[in-house]
C-alpha cells in the first residue's frame, strides 16, 4: 500500500505540474484527469475506496467532460496554444511561483513535526453512508440546495 | 499492511495545493485558471481524506463529498461564465476583464 | 421639565420652520424667531428660581440606555443658565442677521440654525456624559449644513475641515468618556455615565492624565486653542453671517463650558499637573493668533484669528482654577460672544453690500457709512479690551486670577493686550479710515446700517456696556456654581495629596 | 431525526420551500409580480416564525446546526433584509429584457445559505452554507449579463468574484483539513480549550490561519479586500446590496461563533493576525475610499473599513469579562445592515438595470429635487460615519466601549483615525447632495413609480433614527441573544 | 455737594452720549453748547466741590457710587476719592478742559465732523476725570485706557490721511506697551496685597514690604512702565511728536495739559510704593533727566511748530519726573499745573497761527505774525516765558522748586541739578527760537493769512495768559497728601545756585536771539560743519529712537506676519491631508483591475499571515 501511495503521489504531482505548465489546453486537461485519477489511487491506498471511486467518476469523469465540452465549444485551436506560450513568460511566473513556493515551504515546515503513521483501515461505503444518513443528513439536503443554486446560476448564465 | 506517515499525505496535498495556486496566479487563460482551481479544491479534499484516514473516521470523507459537490457546482457556473465571456470578447484572456479599477 | 421644553421647542421649531417653507418662504424666519423668543422668555423664568443657593435646577433624570447606565439627565445651575441666555440671545441676533441675507431655502436654513442651537442648549444642560456627547455631536451636522450650503466661495473645504476637526477630537473624547465610565464600573460595580457618579471615580495618575487629555483635546479644538485652531479661520470666513455668529458666539463657548464643567472637575489632579502646559498653550494661542490675525487680508479670517486669541484668555482662566480667573473666563465667554458675533455681523453686512471681504480693497468707509463705522469702532475697541466694556472685565479677571497661579504665562498672555490693539486698530484703519475709493468693488449697495441692523447692534452694545459697567449681575449668577466646582476639586485634590 | 426536530428548522424549511415554490412557479408561468409576491411572503413568513421562535429556542440540531436565540435573531434579520432587497429589486429589474424570475430564486436560495451560516457551528454546514450563498451570488452578480444595455460589467464582476472566491474557499477548506487532521473533529465546540483534543501549537494553527484568511476574503478584510470594489461596482445594485449586507453578516456570524466557541484568540498568532487585519482594513478601506467618484466603490471600500471596526470588537471579546463586545458585534452588524441597505437602496431606486446612477456627481443637488430621498441618503451616510441621532452612532459607541473595556488603545486610535478619514468621503457625498441642482438632472425623481421602494427606504430611515435615539429595547434584546453564543 | 462728585464725569459723558446718539444731525450751535457746556458744568461743580472740600478741612473724601464687581476680596467699585492731589487734577482737567472746549468751538467751526469732535473731547474729559478721581487702581485703569482711546481717536480725527491713522495707532500701541506693564503691576499688587483700593493698597504695602524689597521694586517698576508710556518719557516717548497730527486743541488738551501728565499723577498717587523702592525712585529721576535733555536737544532742531511744542512737553514732563524721582511730589504736581496752563496757552496760540495760515506747520514758512496776530503773539511771549521759566512767570516757581529738590537729592543730586539747568538753557533756546522765527521777521506766507480768530478763541487765550503768568502764586493743597514727602524744609541754597538757574534760560534766549533774530550767527553756515550737521540730524530724528524701534520691533513683527500669513500650523494639517491623499493615490493604484494581481495579493497576504503563525 505504501508503495502504491508513493507512486500515485508522484504521478499526481508530475501530472499536476503538467496541468499548469501545458500550453495545449487539451493536453493539460488530460494531465488533469491523470492527476485526479492518481489522487483516486492515493485515496484507495489510504483506505477510502468509496471516495476513490467517486473521485474517478465524478471528478475525472463528469467534471472533466464538462471542461472538454467547453473547450470544444470555444474552439480552442492551434492559435490558442501559441498564445498560451506567449503568455507564459518567465517574469510572469517568477513572483507567483515564488510565493507559492514559500507557502509550500511553510506547510512543509509545520508538517515536519507530525509523526503519526496511518495504518490504512478501510473506511468504506457503509461507514460513510451511515454518517451521511445519520448526523449529516442535513448536509445532504443542503448540498442539494447548493447544487440547485449552481444549477440555476449556470443555467441562467450559460443560456443564449 | 505497511503504514503511511500522515505527513506524507498532507505534504502531497500541500504540493498539489501550491501547484494549483501557481496555476491560478500565472495563467491568463481562464479555462486554465478554472482547472487550477479544481486542483486546489481537490488538494483540500485530499487533505480531508488523509486526515480522515488518520482518525479512522468517515467525517473527512463526507467533507470530501461536499467538496466534490461544490467543485462541480463551481465548475458549472464558471464554465457558464466562460462561455459568455467568449461570446462577448472572443477571447479567454482574463486580462480583458479589467475595466473596473482604481 | 422646563429644560426639556427649551430644547424641544427648538427641535420642533426647526421642523416647523422647514415645513412652513412650502406655505411661504418668509414664514420660517418668523417661526425661528418666535421659537427663540419663547425660549428666551422661558429661560428668564429660570433666573428667578433657586439657582442662587447653588442647587441645581433638575429638569429630568430618566433612564435612557439602561444597559450602560445611561440616563437622560438634564439640569442647570447658574453657569448653565447664563450660557443658555447667551445662546438664546445670540440665536435671536443670528436670526436677525439672516433675516434678509438668507433668501434661498430659508426653511432648511432655519431648521439647521434651530437644531444647532438645540444641540448647544443640550450641551449646556446635559449632566450625563453620554448625553453630553450626544448633544455635542448633534450640533455639528446642522452647522455643517449651514456652512456647506449657505457659505461662500470655499465652503466645501471649510465645512469639511470644521467637521473633521471637531468630529475626530470628539471621538477621542468619546474614548475618554468610555474609559472613565469603565473605571467607574470597575470601582463601583455598575455602569453609569452620570456626572455626579463619575465625579467619584478615582484612577491612577497616569490614567487620569490620559483620560483628561481626551477631554482636553476635544474641548480645546472647539474653543479653539493653538495648535487645534486651524479649522476656525476657514469655517468662520466661509460661513454665512448667521453661521459665524452662532459659531463664534455660542459654539466656541461649548468648549470652554466643557473645560469648566467636565475636564477640570472630573480630573482635578491631572488638571493641576497639566495646568502649566495648558496655560502655556493659552499664552501661545493669544500671542500667535494675534500675530497671524494682523497679517490677514480677509476680514472674516482676521476676526476668526482674534477669536482664537481671545479664547486663550478663557483657557488661561480655566486652568488657573480660582474664582477670579473662572469668573474672568466666563465673562470673556459672554463678552466675546457678543463682540465677536457683532464683528462677524459687520463683516457680513459689508460683504453683503460690496461682495468682498478683502480688506485691501476697502478704505475710507467712514465718510460713506458713518453709523456702521462707529459701530465697528465700538466693537473693535471692545475687542481690544477697553475697560468699561465686557471684554475687559473678562480678560482682566482672567489674567488677575491666572497671575496667582502661573506668573510667567500670565505675563506673556498680558502682552496679548498689545497685539490686540495692533490688529483691532489696523482693521479700523484699513476699512473705515483713509481715503475712500470704490475702484475695487461696486458700491452701489453700500448703504449705512438699516434700522433693523441698528437695533441688534444696539442690543449688543448695551449688553457689552452692561457687562463692562455692572458685571456683578452676571458674576452673581455664576458665583455659586463656580464655587461649588472649586470646592469639589479642592476636596478631591486634597484627598489625593494625602494619599 | 424526528418530526419534532423539524420545528427548529422551520425558518430554513420555509425559505427552502419558497425556493421550490418559485421554481414551480417559473415552470408554470413566468411573472415578475407573482415571483416577487411569493418570495416576499416566504421571507416574511420565515422572519415572523424566527421571531416567534426566538424566546424559547435553544437546540443543537444534528452536529451541523445550532438553533439558538442568536442564530434565530440573525435568521430573522437576514430574512428581513432579503425582503428589503426583493422590494428594491423589483423596480430595478422591471425593465430588464430578460427573465427576471431566476433572480428571485437565486436570492431566496442565497438566503437559505445565509440562514445555514448563521446557525452553523460545524465546518460542514459552514462550507455548505457559504457555498450556497456564494453560488447564488455568482448568478445574481452576473444576472443582467444577457441584457443589451447592462448597466455595468456584471460579467467581469462575476468572473472575478467566482475565481477569487473559489481560491478563498480552497484556503478555508485546506485550513479546515489541517485542523481536522490535528484534532479529528469538525465541530467548533470540540475545539475549545476544554476539549480533549485541542489546537496545540502545531500545524493546526496554520489551519486556523488559513481558515481565517478565507473568511477574511469573504468579509473583504485587508489584505484580501481587492476584489470588493470591482465586484460591488460591476454587480447590479440589489445584488451588491445583498452581497454587502447579508453576505457579510452571515460570514461574520460564523467568524464570531468560531472565534468565541473555539477561543481561537488565545493563540498569540491569531491575535496578532486579527489585529493586523483590523488595522490594515480600517486604514486601507478608508484611504482607498477617499477620492472615489463611484458610489458603489466608496461603499465597497467603506465596507472594508467597517469590517475592520468589527474585528476590533471580536478581538475585544477575548479580553472582556462582560458580553458587551459580542453585543457590540451584533448591534453593529444590524446597524451596518440597515445603513448599507439604505444607501444602496437610494442608489437603486433611482437606477435601473439599464442605467445605474453610480457617480457621486449624479446625485448633485438631490436635496432640492427630492428632499425626502436625499434626507434618507444623508441619514444613511451620516450613520455610516457614526454621527449621533443615527443607529451608526450607537453602533460605534458599542465598538468603542468594547475596545475600552479590553484596553485596546492602539486599535482604538486606529479606529479614531480611520473614522476621521471616513468622515471625509461620506461628507463629500453629502456635500454633493447639498449643491445646487444641475439644470438638467441625471434622473428624475421616481417616488411615484417606486412607491414600495420608497416605503421600505422610509422604514429603514425611521428605524435608523429610532434605534439611534432610543435603542434601549434593542439593547436588551441583544444582551439576551448575545448570551447564547 | 461733595456727594455729587460723580456728576463730574457724568456731565461730559452725557454730552458724549448725546452727541454720539444724534450722530451729527444736530446744528453746530447746539453741538457747541452741549460739547463745551457739559465740561463747563463739570468745571462749575468741580469748583463748588473744591471750595466745599477745602473749607471742610478734611484730608480726603470718598464717595462710593456702586460696586463694579465683587469676587471674594476683589471688590473694586465706582468710588470717587477726593484729596488735594485729585482736587488739583480735577480742577486742571475741567478748567483747562473747558477753556480748550470753548476755544475749539471756534477753531473747529469749519470742520464737517464738528459733532464727532466734541463727542470725543467730552468722552476724554469723562475718562480723565475717572482716572484722577478713582479710588482704586482698576477704575484708574479704566480712565487710563479711556484717555488713551480718546487720544487715539482724536489724533486720527482727520482720518482721510493714512499718516494720521498711523500716528494715532502708534500713540495707542506705544502707550499700551506701558499700560500692559501697568496691568501686570496691578496683578502683582493684588496678588501680594489683596486689594487694589489705592489707599488700602498703599497702607498694606507699607506694612508688608520692607524698604527696597524686591516686590516693591517690581511693583514700582511696573507702574513706572505705565507712567512712562502715558507721559511720553524715555523709552516710550516716540509717539508724542507724531501725535501732533491731530487737531491743535487736542494737542493742547490731551498731549500737553492733561493726559500726558497722567503718568506723573500715577507716580505721585502711588508715591508710597516708590518710596519703598528707592532704586526705582532714582530711576524715575534719571528717566526724567534723560528725557528732558533728549527732548530739549531735539526741540531745538524741529521745524514743525507743533513738534517743537511736543518735544518741549516731553521735556517739561521730564522735569516732573525729575521732581518725582527727587521725592518732590508737590513740586511735580505744581509743575504739572503750571505746565498745563502755559503749554495749553502755547498750543492754542499755535493753533491760531496754524489756522490763520491754512494749516501750515513749518515755522520757517511763517514769520512776521506779530502785528497780524497780536493775541497769539502775546500768548506766545507769555507762554514761552513761562516755559523758559523766566522769573515771575508761573513756570519759574515750579521749575525752581524742582531744581532745588533735585539738588537736595543725596548722591547724584548735583548731577541731576546740572542736567536740569542745562535743560533750562535749551528751553530758552527753543522756545524763543519759535517766537523769533514765527512772529518777527518777514512774512513768508504763500497765501493770504486769515484774520485773527473769533472771540471764543480769544477768551481762552486771555484767561490762560493770566494763569500762565500768575499760576505760580496758586497754593496747591498737597500737604496732606504727601505728608511724608521729602524735600519740604526750605533748604538754604547759595545765591549762586539761584543765579545759575535764572541765567540759564536767559542765556538760551540770548543765543536764540543771536541766531534767529539778529542773525549774528548763521544756522545754515553752522550746518555746513559736518559734526554739527550730523548732530543736527541725530537730534532732529529724536535721537533715532523711531528708527531703532522700527528695526527692533516693528520690522520683525511685520516680517513674521508676512511669512506666516497662511498660518504654519495650518500647513501641518495640510501636510496630513496630502499624506493621506498620496496614500490614497498609491493604494488606488494597487486596484489594477487584473484578476491575477488580485489573486497574487491574496496569496501574498496568506504567506504573510502564515509566516506570522509559523514564527510565533
Amino acid at each position: 500500500m505504501m508503495f502504491l501511495f508513493y507512486i500515485a503521489a508522484t504521478v499526481a504531482v508530475v501530472s499536476t505540474v503538467g496541468v499548469i505548465v501545458q500550453s495545449n489546453i487539451v493536453h493539460a486537461l488530460i494531465y488533469l484527469i491523470l492527476s485526479l485519477l492518481a489522487v483516486a489511487v492515493v485515496f484507495f491506498s489510504l483506505g477510502a475506496p468509496f471516495v476513490a471511486v467517486l473521485e474517478a467518476i465524478v471528478y475525472a469523469g463528469a467534471i472533466m467532460v464538462l471542461f472538454l465540452f467547453v473547450i470544444m465549444m470555444l474552439n480552442m485551436g492551434q492559435h490558442t496554444t501559441d498564445q498560451e506560450k506567449a503568455w507564459m513568460a518567465a517574469k510572469d511566473w517568477a513572483l507567483p511561483a515564488g510565493l507559492a513556493a514559500i507557502l509550500l515551504v511553510q506547510l512543509l515546515y509545520v508538517l515536519r513535526e507530525v509523526q503519526v503513521d496511518i495504518v490504512p483501515n478501510e473506511v468504506g461505503v457503509l461507514e460513510v453512508s451511515a454518517l451521511l444518513f445519520g448526523p449529516y443528513v442535513l448536509a445532504v439536503e443542503l448540498a442539494s440546495i447548493l447544487l440547485l443554486a449552481g444549477l440555476v446560476s449556470a443555467y441562467h448564465l450559460a443560456k443564449k | 499492511m505497511q503504514s503511511i506517515p500522515i505527513e506524507h499525505g498532507l505534504i502531497l496535498a500541500g504540493i498539489l495545493f501550491a501547484l494549483g495556486l501557481v496555476g491560478v496566479l500565472t495563467r491568463r487563460n481562464i479555462v486554465f485558471v478554472l482547472m487550477s482551481l479544481e486542483v486546489m479544491l481537490n488538494a483540500s479534499g485530499l487533505a480531508f481524506v488523509v486526515a480522515s484516514a488518520r482518525w479512522g473516521h468517515a467525517d473527512g470523507q463526507v467533507m470530501f463529498l461536499m467538496i466534490l459537490t461544490l467543485a462541480a457546482a463551481e465548475v458549472a457556473v464558471g464554465l457558464g461564465l466562460i462561455i459568455q465571456m467568449y461570446r462577448k470578447f472572443k477571447t479567454v484572456d482574463i486580462d480583458v476583464l479589467s475595466e473596473m479599477k482604481g | 421639565m422646563i429644560l426639556v421644553a427649551l430644547i424641544g421647542i427648538l427641535f420642533l421649531g426647526g421642523v416647523l420652520a422647514w415645513l412652513s417653507e412650502r406655505l411661504d418662504s418668509k414664514l420660517p424666519r418668523v417661526i425661528a424667531l418666535a421659537a427663540l423668543v419663547l425660549d428666551l422668555l422661558l429661560m428668564l423664568t429660570l433666573l428667578g428660581g433657586d439657582s442662587a443657593d447653588g442647587s441645581w435646577i433638575v429638569a429630568l433624570n430618566v433612564q435612557w440606555l439602561p444597559r450602560f447606565g445611561i440616563s437622560f439627565h438634564l439640569a442647570a445651575d447658574g453657569l448653565s443658565v447664563l450660557l443658555l441666555l447667551l445662546t438664546a440671545f445670540l440665536g435671536i441676533i443670528a436670526v436677525g442677521s439672516a433675516w434678509i441675507e438668507i433668501t434661498e431655502r430659508s426653511g432648511f436654513f432655519y431648521f439647521n440654525l434651530l437644531w444647532t442651537l438645540a444641540g448647544v442648549l443640550g450641551v449646556f444642560t446635559a449632566l450625563d456624559l453620554f448625553l453630553f456627547f450626544f448633544f455635542w455631536e448633534v450640533m455639528l451636522i446642522p452647522m455643517y449644513f449651514i456652512i456647506a450650503i449657505w457659505g461662500h466661495e470655499n465652503k466645501n473645504y471649510a465645512a469639511m475641515k470644521f467637521f473633521l476637526f471637531t468630529q475626530v477630537t470628539g471621538m477621542l473624547m468619546l474614548v475618554a468618556i468610555l474609559t472613565l465610565a469603565y473605571f467607574h464600573y470597575i470601582q463601583f460595580g455598575f455602569f453609569s455615565f452620570d456626572y455626579f457618579d463619575l465625579l467619584r471615580v478615582t484612577t491612577s495618575s497616569a490614567v487620569e492624565m490620559w483620560i483628561m487629555l481626551g477631554f482636553f483635546v476635544a474641548f480645546t479644538t472647539k474653543l479653539p486653542i493653538v495648535p487645534f485652531h486651524s479649522w476656525l479661520p476657514d469655517a468662520h470666513s466661509q460661513a454665512p453671517t448667521a453661521g459665524s455668529v452662532i459659531l463664534a458666539g455660542v459654539l466656541l463657548k461649548t468648549g470652554a463650558y466643557g473645560l469648566i464643567r467636565f475636564a477640570v472637575p472630573l480630573f482635578p489632579v491631572a488638571s493641576l499637573n497639566f495646568a502649566p502646559i495648558a496655560m502655556a498653550l493659552a499664552a501661545l494661542s493669544i500671542l500667535y493668533c494675534a500675530k497671524v490675525a494682523f497679517a490677514q487680508t480677509d476680514l472674516k479670517r482676521l476676526i476668526a484669528y482674534t477669536s482664537v486669541s481671545h479664547m486663550g484668555f478663557v483657557l488661561l482662566g480655566v486652568y488657573a482654577w480660582n474664582e477670579i480667573a473662572l469668573q474672568g473666563a466666563v465673562m470673556t465667554m459672554l463678552a466675546h460672544g457678543l463682540s465677536a458675533a457683532a464683528l462677524f455681523m459687520l463683516a457680513g453686512s459689508l460683504q453683503h453690500r460690496i461682495h468682498t471681504r478683502d480688506m485691501r480693497d476697502m478704505g475710507g468707509f467712514w465718510a460713506k457709512v458713518p453709523r456702521m463705522s462707529a459701530v465697528a469702532l465700538f466693537f473693535s475697541i471692545a475687542a481690544l479690551g477697553m475697560p468699561g466694556l465686557g471684554n475687559f472685565i473678562g480678560e482682566f479677571l482672567a489674567l488677575l486670577g491666572a497671575f496667582q497661579s502661573n506668573l510667567p504665562m500670565t505675563v506673556l498672555a498680558t502682552f496679548g493686550l498689545i497685539f490686540a490693539s495692533v490688529y483691532s486698530l489696523w482693521v479700523i484703519q484699513k476699512i473705515f479710515h483713509g481715503e475712500y475709493s470704490n475702484s475695487k468693488f461696486n458700491d452701489s449697495h453700500l448703504s449705512d446700517l438699516s434700522r433693523r441692523e441698528l437695533a441688534y447692534f444696539g442690543a449688543m452694545i448695551l449688553g457689552l456696556v452692561w457687562m463692562g459697567m455692572y458685571p456683578q449681575s452676571f458674576l452673581d449668577l455664576t458665583a455659586t456654581a463656580l464655587q461649588g466646582l472649586l470646592a469639589g476639586t479642592q476636596e478631591l485634590v486634597s484627598t489625593v495629596v494625602q494619599n | 431525526m424526528t418530526l419534532a426536530d423539524l420545528v427548529p428548522l422551520l425558518p430554513l424549511l420555509i425559505v427552502s420551500s419558497t425556493a421550490v415554490l418559485l421554481m414551480l412557479q417559473i415552470g408554470i408561468r413566468r411573472s415578475h409580480k407573482v415571483t416577487v409576491v411569493i418570495a416576499l411572503s416566504g421571507l416574511l413568513l420565515a422572519t415572523v416564525v424566527a421571531v416567534l421562535m426566538m424566546p424559547t429556542m435553544n437546540q443543537q440540531l444534528t452536529p451541523l446546526l445550532i438553533i439558538d436565540q442568536y442564530s434565530l435573531f440573525f435568521t430573522a434579520v437576514c430574512c428581513a433584509a432579503a425582503m428589503v432587497i426583493v422590494i428594491l429589486s423589483y423596480p430595478y429589474l422591471s425593465r430588464l429584457d430578460d427573465d427576471k424570475d431566476e433572480y428571485y430564486l437565486l436570492l431566496v436560495i442565497a438566503t437559505v445559505g445565509a440562514i445555514v451560516m448563521v446557525s452553523s457551528n460545524h465546518f460542514v454546514s459552514t462550507i455548505l452554507g457559504l457555498e450556497t450563498l456564494s453560488m447564488s451570488l455568482y448568478g445574481m452578480v452576473a444576472y443582467p449579463l444577457h441584457s443589451k444595455e447592462s448597466a455595468k460589467y456584471p460579467l467581469e464582476a462575476a468572473v472575478k468574484y467566482l475565481v477569487l472566491s473559489a481560491v478563498s474557499s480552497s484556503f478555508m477548506l485546506f485550513g479546515m483539513a489541517l485542523i481536522y487532521a490535528q484534532t479529528g473533529t469538525l465541530a467548533f465546540s470540540s475545539l475549545d480549550s476544554d476539549a480533549a483534543v485541542s489546537l496545540s501549537d502545531s500545524y493546526a494553527i496554520v489551519g486556523v490561519l488559513l481558515l481565517i484568511s478565507g473568511m477574511a476574503f469573504k468579509l473583504s478584510l485587508a489584505p484580501f479586500h481587492m476584489w470588493t470594489p470591482d465586484v460591488y461596482e460591476g454587480s447590479p445594485l440589489p445584488a451588491t446590496a445583498y452581497l454587502a449586507t447579508i453576505g457579510k453578516t452571515a460570514m461574520f456570524v460564523v467568524l464570531l461563533r468560531f472565534v468565541i466557541v473555539t477561543e481561537a484568540l488565545r493563540y498569540e498568532a491569531v491575535m496578532i493576525v486579527f489585529s493586523l487585519i483590523a488595522v490594515l482594513s480600517i486604514l486601507a478601506g478608508n484611504v482607498l475610499a477617499l477620492l472615489q467618484n463611484s458610489l458603489k466603490r466608496i461603499l465597497a471600500y467603506s465596507s472594508i473599513a467597517h469590517m475592520g471596526y468589527l474585528i476590533i470588537a471580536v478581538i475585544a471579546s477575548y479580553f472582556a469579562t462582560s458580553t458587551i463586545s459580542i453585543e457590540a458585534v451584533t448591534f453593529y452588524l444590524l446597524a451596518y445592515m440597515i445603513m448599507s441597505l439604505g444607501a444602496f437602496g437610494v442608489a437603486s431606486v433611482v437606477s435601473s438595470s439599464e442605467k445605474e446612477f453610480d457617480l457621486v456627481s449624479d446625485y448633485q443637488g438631490l436635496f432640492w429635487r427630492d428632499p425626502w430621498l436625499a434626507l434618507i441618503f444623508t441619514g444613511m451616510l451620516l450613520s455610516l460615519a457614526g454621527i449621533p441621532l443615527t443607529i451608526g452612532f450607537i453602533g460605534k459607541f458599542y465598538l468603542f466601549f468594547a475596545g475600552v473595556e479590553s484596553a485596546l488603545w492602539v486599535l482604538l486610535l486606529v479606529l479614531v483615525v480611520g473614522s476621521g478619514i471616513g468622515l471625509f468621503y461620506y461628507l463629500r457625498i453629502v456635500y454633493h447632495l447639498l449643491l445646487p441642482a444641475p439644470t438638467r438632472p441625471q434622473f428624475s425623481s421616481a417616488a411615484n413609480e417606486n412607491l414600495g421602494a420608497y416605503g421600505v427606504l422610509t422604514i429603514l430611515f425611521l428605524l435608523l433614527l429610532l434605534l439611534g435615539v432610543y435603542p434601549a429595547r434593542l439593547m436588551t434584546l441583544i444582551e439576551t441573544v448575545a448570551a447564547f453564543i | 455737594m461733595q456727594d455729587l462728585i460723580w456728576l463730574l464725569p457724568t456731565f461730559p459723558l452725557l454730552g458724549f452720549l448725546a452727541l454720539v446718539l444724534t450722530g451729527g444731525s444736530l446744528p453746530r450751535k447746539i453741538v457747541a453748547v452741549i460739547g463745551a457746556g457739559s465740561v463747563g458744568l463739570s468745571f462749575l461743580s468741580a469748583a463748588l466741590i473744591a471750595a466745599q472740600f477745602l473749607a471742610s478741612g478734611e484730608d480726603y473724601f470718598v464717595k462710593e457710587v456702586w460696586v463694579w464687581m465683587a469676587i471674594g476680596e476683589f471688590t473694586p467699585g465706582f468710588n470717587f476719592y477726593l484729596d488735594g492731589l485729585s482736587l488739583v487734577m480735577m480742577l486742571i482737567i475741567t478748567g483747562v478742559g473747558f477753556l480748550i472746549h470753548l476755544y475749539s468751538t471756534g477753531f473747529m467751526v469749519d470742520d464737517p465732523a464738528y459733532s464727532r469732535f466734541f463727542a470725543y473731547m467730552n468722552l476724554f474729559v469723562a475718562a480723565m476725570l475717572m482716572l484722577v478721581l478713582g479710588d482704586n487702581l482698576v477704575l484708574l485703569y479704566l480712565g487710563w485706557e479711556g484717555v488713551g482711546l480718546c487720544s487715539y481717536l482724536l489724533i486720527g480725527f482727520w482720518y482721510e490721511n493714512p499718516d494720521n491713522g498711523y500716528a494715532a495707532r502708534k500713540a495707542f500701541v506705544v502707550t499700551r506697551v506701558g499700560d500692559t506693564a501697568m496691568a501686570i503691576g496691578l496683578f502683582l499688587l493684588f496678588t501680594q496685597l489683596g486689594t487694589l483700593n489705592i489707599q488700602d493698597m498703599l497702607g498694606a504695602a507699607q506694612q508688608q514690604w520692607a524698604m527696597g524689597s524686591p516686590l516693591a521694586i517690581a511693583a514700582a517698576l511696573l507702574l513706572l512702565g505705565g507712567a512712562v508710556g502715558k507721559s511720553a518719557q524715555l523709552p516710550l516717548q516716540t509717539w508724542l511728536p507724531d501725535a501732533m497730527v491731530g487737531p491743535t486743541p487736542i494737542s493742547a488738551l490731551i498731549h500737553a495739559a492733561t493726559m500726558v501728565t497722567a503718568g506723573v499723577y500715577l507716580v505721585a498717587r502711588t508715591h508710597v510704593l516708590f518710596e519703598l523702592a528707592p532704586t526705582v525712585q532714582m530711576l524715575v529721576a534719571f528717566v526724567g533727566l534723560a528725557t528732558l535733555l533728549m527732548a530739549g536737544f531735539t526741540a531745538m532742531t524741529q521745524r514743525d511748530i507743533k513738534r517743537i511744542l511736543a518735544y518741549s512737553t516731553i521735556s517739561q514732563i521730564g522735569y516732573m519726573f525729575l521732581a518725582l524721582g527727587a521725592g518732590a511730589w508737590s513740586a511735580a504736581v505744581f509743575h504739572l499745573m503750571t505746565h498745563a496752563f502755559f503749554k495749553a496757552l502755547l498750543f492754542l496760540a499755535a493753533g491760531t497761527v496754524i489756522l490763520s495760515l491754512h494749516h501750515e506747520h513749518d515755522i520757517f514758512k511763517m514769520g512776521g505774525k506779530r502785528k497780524q496776530l497780536p493775541v497769539a503773539f502775546w500768548s506766545f511771549i507769555i507762554g514761552s516765558a513761562a516755559l523758559a521759566a523766566l522769573p515771575f512767570t508761573s513756570g519759574f516757581y515750579s521749575k525752581d522748586e524742582i531744581l532745588l529738590a533735585a539738588l537736595a537729592v543725596e548722591g547724584p543730586g548735583l548731577l541731576l541739578w546740572i542736567g536740569g539747568v542745562i535743560g533750562a538753557f535749551f528751553t530758552g533756546i527753543y522756545s524763543f527760537r519759535l517766537v523769533f522765527v514765527v512772529f518777527f521777521g518777514d512774512s513768508k506766507a504763500h497765501h493770504e493769512a486769515k484774520e485773527e480768530a473769533s472771540l471764543s478763541m480769544a477768551v481762552p487765550l486771555i484767561v490762560l495768559m493770566v494763569l500762565a503768568l500768575l499760576g505760580g502764586w496758586i497754593q496747591v493743597p498737597l500737604d496732606a497728601v504727601f505728608s511724608q514727602g521729602a524735600g519740604h524744609e526750605e533748604e538754604h541754597v547759595s545765591l549762586l545756585v539761584h543765579g545759575f538757574m535764572i541765567a540759564a534760560p536767559l542765556m538760551g534766549i540770548g543765543i536764540s536771539y543771536l541766531f534767529y533774530m539778529s542773525k549774528v550767527f548763521d544756522v545754515d553756515k553752522l550746518m555746513t560743519n559736518r559734526v554739527a550737521n550730523s548732530l543736527h540730524r541725530f537730534w532732529f530724528s529724536g535721537w533715532g529712537m523711531d528708527a531703532l524701534y522700527q528695526w527692533i520691533f516693528v520690522n520683525p513683527f511685520l516680517y513674521l506676519a508676512r511669512i506666516n500669513r497662511s498660518d504654519l500650523i495650518d500647513g501641518f494639517y495640510a501636510l496630513l491631508v496630502s499624506i493621506t491623499r498620496t496614500a490614497h493615490l498609491m493604494l488606488a493604484r494597487t486596484q489594477t483591475g487584473y484578476l491575477g494581481w488580485y489573486a497574487l495579493s491574496m496569496a501574498a497576504g496568506l504567506v504573510v499571515i502564515i509566516t506570522l503563525g509559523v514564527m510565533l
